[in-house]
């Protein structure tokens, strides 16, 4: 299994340890990731605000990198790429005139768009390409006891429910059962985290971050599993500030693939985990 | 109690055409179907903090009332989520039109001077069209900088924190052809035979 | 006249389904190009495909046939035995070198006067970027052809039946010289 | 140019004197085509004595004018141009008979609904409106001779469908004295309406004005009633329908029956444990049982999938096991009703009417996760509050959470679920508001709880259904408008903490709420049932692109199909409350009534014949007849078409290889006239 590999500039900066984590848990399923070469910023929702023109363009010349590079399918780890990858191709799609005008503009550079390559989310591959049972396999260190309350967020489901259930998805849950963890159900799976207002607006947006928090710790997890850069760092960074203003909710926020890493019995260092500002404990591995 | 306002909208104060012109865009069309039910709203994680909740923001727009859309803080609080588009029963896309009027606001520059949202936008667009990439700690810092001078020194704490962990640097992140992105960015100003590729 | 030129869309409609959907969309004020012209018939399997090679020769641009949808004919499965036929007589309109978009089959029911909006002003296009199929045109032109030919077979006739008897009378001449 | 008769295959002998008519139709024809300019073209062509304009040519004024013509001007053949034929054919037909010309020598133009209703261009719809014209002047020139076949009606009217509005049907033709037949799936009659406690606005209890028509019903001898029992196959025509139909094992003997229920008791299950259909899965039953007390016909049924009796046979369908003591025939001791022999049968019926009322059912609330239904368990249906709201109901009419026994204190009723709605079903269902309300009102009198309407706009067009919102609000129920974004589990507040919390929008106060609820009640809406399609494909009827069955006219012909003979009322043919249910359900029947009255149906004379000199025995028509009206005759070699089973199609005449059968009303001749004329213009 050979994936083109988008990885969004936040997986390079605040969002390294999900790349430090997915590398080896995708390389030890026997998943192969290519770095597209020279990709560029997919525009995420900041540029659509300005210029939808621009930010299609933009988004279209790491489509287009792709076809040049002879990808089939491309992997992109982060929401807001894997929204805004695929937005782009639904866009193009619905709008020829769009279409015209990027490819025109791509061409100037000799890149071009003739096929559609499709812009998978690593939760997609590992559950339908890789499957289950295949991961339950490399499990040598299960995560019996950790409590995990899924976290999905908005853009790997909306609008565009590809590979999921929009209002109720499970692939996350599936996979975290197969690491031996047990799933916290509840009913915050898909809300917002404050996306970057949480940065521009704290009010607003922090808020949010205070609820999930609030809401996962009450209802008894030991954790937040994330498939989202932004969604890590809301949750993770601003402990401090949520104390400040309304109560101290500490929970660790850490990124799936943090978790296949540890099940699959490699040491914490290697997945980033050192990383994040409230640390993972695992519960005592039970005398079996 | 409050200060007392002039509510009544008179004629004069809309903007004959606006509607019309922001529902021709694609993927704002059937913003003529809202039947004003009020479910962006009810799903909307951010509407209880807008001046106008997106319902009314859908009415004020159909009513050409452009003024009142495009000044509202409703939206630069959209965070796309994306929720009100996959709930609303006539299917409008709602954070597309928000986009929409987002870009529309900052064209016509009727935001708030220090108002941190669309400069971090700006910011941002600025960043990937000079760098390819974005430096999260370079754009993070330049924000603060532009729109709460003061408060910068209270995001300090967090900065240094997120250096010790290795997740903030003030290195900027370049592309290497970055001459061809000018290009393609370029070819998008250029005004195309098709129109402005919002027919 | 001089005006630019207009295809011409000959439409066989089944009464039970397609005419009731070309009503609908009349009584729905659906707005259409008008190259279509329908004639009616009880069911699309009344539809000989000589009907839409008479059409043609007739000078349509195109024929479009419109019946219930499959398992929904008013008589159990005549549009099964129009399918049959189309598809055969496709094959045969393939061969004769018509462009395959110029006749169409198309399942179009009772409710769907939409559809019959959708596929007359599709076909209408389709047909104005193929041009005229001109058939009555090309016939005419076939016939001065042969007319032609005939002519000229027949002077050739003429000469060589001529040259044959002066040939034959040298030849006479020889023997008898 | 007008005359494209170069081609001599078609052109008659002498051609007959042609009249035609232009119809304005007021300004819906005149505003797009120039009417005048047509009737001078036509007035050029080849055999055309007499081309008017007029403006209204249905009238009678317009019909008499073509009988005056016939014998002014001695027309041999008439042609109009107006409206659809569907609409208009007949009335011409006859005016031209009137005039003394067999009706056939008439062919009609449509230039309404394919003309100037769907063109704008005045020109081309003009040009558009002389090929149609030329095209039928052609045609008509070739017109023979024919004579409609009258065919007698049986005077039997089959009943799909037992609820409000097939009882209804049923009762209004018996009592006229006409035999029904009235088939109902379920293992009694009733239908929804059964299910429903009170009936708004007037809040009369459902039973009570519905049970008398059920057992007038049952005990009706001009009705036959096939309960548990299925339409599989339809065959024939108006007047002369055969039906087939299944009746499924119910494994008692309906005639030896008394609805004692001593069975029930007797049962080896000595609780019922199994889900009770009738109560919405709230109650529970035995494998022998009746779903309501006063059920129709008061008879039990055993459901094979969970009595002992039986077993999974090798097929996976249920066979009898005798493994179970069978207390319940020990009970029903010398009635001996309980027959474990019985196997499904098929019955053919033979009718000359059908009423189609198969109904609705309620949209599947599982569909909108939002709302939380299935993963709440205090999230209700309306009609899982309607049966616990009803004092025969399984939790004898108190209105109680999922635990069977909390009364909530507070209620929120979500209107619109699955109506209006792109994503699910996009019409109004129309009864929602008010059956909310009723549940609104019922529920605040059961509970006295503070119940919350959650609307998107309040619909109440009907007699007394205004003043019942009027009652509601003096009552003190709080109406929140604002279509309800969702209901969660997740509190914020401590007062949220333990409730359903419901997130809207006040669109009229503008403001978003947070109201925490102990129950959630469902309104949700009405859709087609599932098999609506293949019910469609079996009665020939169709369907709207929402899947309700499709009436011949909205306004003039609602409860007629495009298939004669056949009628629909009730919700099968879109949402609709009872009084209009009822209504409709007896539109229905006095269409069947006028029909049987009449006695016979008129015929179109389009059936074919062979011409037997041309015929070479090919047989390839024969398989072709869906009717097999098509026969052999060995003797002479040559196929035979049997008239009175043929229905007109036209298919073999199509396939026909030697060209040798030709249909009465579109021979090949018409049809290639028909074609030139179209195409005959510069």
């Amino acid at each position: 299994m050979k994936y083109g590999y988008f990885p969004g500039c936040s997986l390079k900066g605040t969002g390294r340890a999900y790349e430090e984590s997915l590398l080896p848990v995708l390389r030890h399923l026997g998943v192969e990731l290519v770095e597209l070469e020279d990709w560029n910023c997919c525009g995420a929702t900041a540029y659509m605000a300005v210029d939808e023109g621009k930010a299609c363009a933009l988004a279209a010349r790491n489509l287009a990198l792709a076809e040049r590079g002879g990808f089939q399918q491309l992997m992109a780890p982060c929401s807001a790429c894997y929204l805004v990858l695929n937005k782009t191709q639904h866009y193009l799609d619905e709008s020829p005139a769009m279409r015209r005008k990027v490819e025109g503009a791509l061409g100037t550079v000799s890149l071009k768009l003739s096929r559609q390559t499709p812009v998978r989310h690593p939760l997609d591959v590992l559950l339908h390409d890789v499957g289950v049972e295949a991961i339950r396999q490399k499990v040598t260190r299960p995560l019996s006891g950790l409590r995990v309350a899924p976290y999905y967020g908005c853009q790997v489901v909306r609008p565009y429910a590809t590979f999921d259930d929009q209002a109720n998805p499970t692939s996350m849950d599936q996979l975290l059962k197969a690491l031996g963890a047990e799933v916290v159900d509840w009913p915050l799976k898909t809300k917002c985290c404050g996306g970057s207002l949480t940065g521009t607006l704290p009010v607003a947006g922090l808020r949010l971050a205070y609820l999930l928090l609030k809401e996962a710790k009450k209802r008894g997890a030991d954790a937040i599993a994330t498939v989202c850069p932004l969604c890590q760092f809301n949750l993770d960074a601003y402990h401090d500030k949520i104390a400040a203003r309304w109560e101290p909710v500490r929970l660790p926020t850490v990124y799936f693939t943090q978790l296949m890493g540890l099940a699959f019995g490699m040491p914490a260092h290697t997945l980033g985990l050192q990383r994040g500002f409230v640390p993972l404990e695992l519960p005592a591995p039970t005398a079996a | 109690m409050k200060e007392i306002q002039r509510t009544i909208k008179y004629e004069a104060d809309r903007v004959p055409g606006f509607g019309r012109e922001v529902m021709s865009v694609p993927g704002c069309e059937k913003l003529k179907d809202c039947i004003q039910c009020g479910t962006c709203s009810g799903v909307c994680p951010l509407s209880i903090y807008m001046d106008h909740s997106p319902r009314q923001v859908m009415a004020l727009v159909r009513e050409d009332f452009k003024r009142e859309v495009l000044s509202s803080c409703t939206i630069w609080l959209c965070a796309s989520c994306y929720a009100c588009t996959v709930e609303c029963p006539q299917q409008i896309r709602i954070t597309d039109i928000m986009y929409e009027l987002k870009q529309r606001a900052i064209q016509e520059g009727f935001y708030p001077k220090r108002f941190p949202i669309p400069v971090l936008a700006q910011e941002f667009n600025r960043m990937v069209h000079d760098h390819g990439r974005i430096s999260e700690g370079r754009l993070v810092t330049k924000l603060f900088l532009k729109t709460k001078p003061l408060e910068a020194a209270g995001m300090a704490g967090l900065g240094m924190r997120l250096m010790k962990t290795g997740r903030f640097s003030l290195k900027q992140e370049n592309i290497r052809d970055r001459g061809d992105l000018a290009r393609i960015m370029e070819a998008m100003d250029a005004p195309a035979s098709g129109g402005n590729g919002k027919d | 006249m001089n005006k630019e030129w207009q295809p011409r869309l000959v439409a066989f409609f089944c009464n039970w389904c397609t005419y009731t959907a070309a009503d609908l969309a009349g009584v729905s004020r659906l707005k259409y190009a008008p190259n279509v012209r329908v004639i009616r018939v009880m069911c699309s399997g009344r539809v000989d495909p000589q009907f839409i090679l008479d059409a043609l020769a007739k000078g349509a641009d195109g024929v479009l046939v419109g019946g219930c949808h499959p398992g929904d004919c008013h008589y159990v499965e005549g549009n099964y035995k129009m399918l049959r036929r189309y598809h055969l007589l496709k094959r045969m309109l393939k061969d004769m070198g018509i462009e395959e978009q110029r006749v169409r089959l198309e399942w179009i029911s009772a409710a769907e006067g939409h559809k019959v909006r959708q596929v007359v002003n599709e076909m209408t296009e389709q047909l104005r970027a193929l041009g005229p199929l001109g058939l009555p045109q090309k016939f005419e032109e076939w016939d001065r052809e042969v007319e032609r030919l005939a002519a000229d077979v027949h002077a050739r006739e003429a000469a060589d039946a001529a040259a044959a008897c002066a040939g034959r009378t040298s030849a006479e001449e020889v023997t008898h010289a | 140019m007008a005359n494209g008769n170069g081609n001599n295959r078609t052109s008659p002998e002498r051609r007959p004197r042609i009249g035609f008519y232009v119809c304005h139709c007021g300004v819906n024809i005149a505003g797009t085509v120039d009417c005048a300019e047509v009737a001078r073209y036509v007035g050029t062509l080849p055999g055309v004595v007499l081309s008017r304009d007029y403006k209204y040519m249905c009238s009678d004024p317009g019909q008499e004018l073509i009988q005056k013509d016939i014998a002014e001007y001695k027309l041999e053949r008439v042609v109009v141009a107006s409206c659809s034929p569907l609409l208009h054919e007949h009335t011409f037909r006859t005016a031209v008979e009137k005039g003394g010309l067999n009706p056939f020598f008439f062919h009609m133009v449509n230039i309404r609904e394919h003309n100037s209703w769907v063109h704008t261009d005045r020109a081309e719809a003009t040009a558009k409106a002389r090929d149609l014209a030329r095209a039928a002047i052609e045609r008509v020139a070739r017109h023979k001779p024919l004579e409609t076949k009258r065919v007698p009606i049986k005077p039997v009217t089959l009943i799909v469908g037992g609820g409000i509005a097939g009882i209804h049907a049923a009762l209004t033709l018996a009592n006229a004295g006409k035999q029904v037949i009235l088939v109902e799936r379920e293992p009694t009659i009733g239908g929804h309406m059964a299910k429903f406690d009170k009936t708004f606005p007037t809040l009369d209890c459902a039973a009570c004005i519905l049970t008398p028509k059920m057992s007038a019903v049952g005990a009706h001898p001009n009705i036959r009633l096939l309960t548990y029992s299925e339409v599989v196959k339809v065959d024939g025509f108006v007047g002369n329908y055969k039906v087939t139909i299944r009746r499924k094992p119910r494994y008692i003997d309906e005639e030896k029956c008394v609805g004692c229920q001593d069975c029930i008791s007797a049962c080896v299950f000595k609780q019922p444990k199994f889900t009770d259909e009738f109560n919405e899965g709230l109650g529970k039953r035995k494998p022998v049982y009746i779903p309501f007390p006063q059920a129709t016909p008061q008879v039990v049924a055993i459901d094979s999938n969970v009595c002992l009796n039986f077993r999974n046979g090798p097929d996976g369908s249920r066979v009898v096991s005798d493994k179970c003591k069978k207390t319940c025939v020990e009970a029903c001791g010398d009635r001996n009703a309980i027959d474990f022999t019985q196997k499904e049968r098929f019955e053919e019926i033979e009718v000359g009417t059908i009423i189609v009322a198969t109904g609705f059912q309620a949209f599947d609330a599982k569909r909108l996760p939002a709302y939380g239904y299935g993963r709440y368990p205090n999230v209700f249906t309306a009609l899982e509050v309607e049966r616990m709201v009803n004092a025969s109901g399984p939790t004898g009419g108190h209105v109680v959470l999922r635990d069977g026994k909390t009364e909530p204190k507070t209620v929120g009723i979500i209107h619109c679920v699955g109506s209006r709605d792109k994503k699910t079903n996009r019409w109004c269902s129309r009864v929602c508001c008010m059956y909310s309300m009723k549940l609104a009102h019922l529920i605040k009198e059961h509970t006295h709880a503070e119940v919350y309407n959650f609307y998107i706009d309040i619909r109440t067009p009907g007699k007394g259904y205004e003043e019942f919102y009027n009652q509601l609000l003096d009552e003190g129920v709080h109406f929140v408008r604002g279509r309800v974004g969702e209901v969660t589990d997740w509190a914020i507040t401590p007062e949220e903490e333990g409730k359903l919390v419901i997130r809207v929008e006040d669109t009229l106060a503008g403001v978003v709420r947070r109201i925490p609820v102990d129950m959630v009640v469902l309104a949700t809406g009405l859709e087609p049932r599932s098999d609506a399609q293949e019910v469609r494909r079996l009665f020939n009827m169709s369907c709207g692109s929402e899947g309700f069955f499709l009436e011949r006219h909205p306004k003039l012909a609602p409860v007629s199909t495009f298939n004669d003979g056949v009628y629909i009322a009730g919700a099968c043919q879109g949402p609709k409350d009872i009084p209009d249910t009822v209504a409709q359900a007896g539109a229905a029947a006095a269409e069947a009534l006028s029909l049987i009255d009449k006695g016979y149906v008129e015929q179109e004379p389009n059936t074919a014949f062979v011409l037997e000199d041309e015929c070479s025995g090919c047989k390839s028509c024969i398989p072709l007849c869906p009717y097999s009206a098509i026969q052999f005759d060995d003797a002479r070699g040559k196929a035979v078409i049997n008239e009175a089973l043929c229905k007109g199609c036209g298919t073999c005449v199509g396939s026909c290889p030697s060209g040798s059968i030709v249909q009465n009303l579109f021979d090949d001749e018409e049809i290639f006239s028909e074609i030139e004329g179209v195409l005959a213009y510069e």
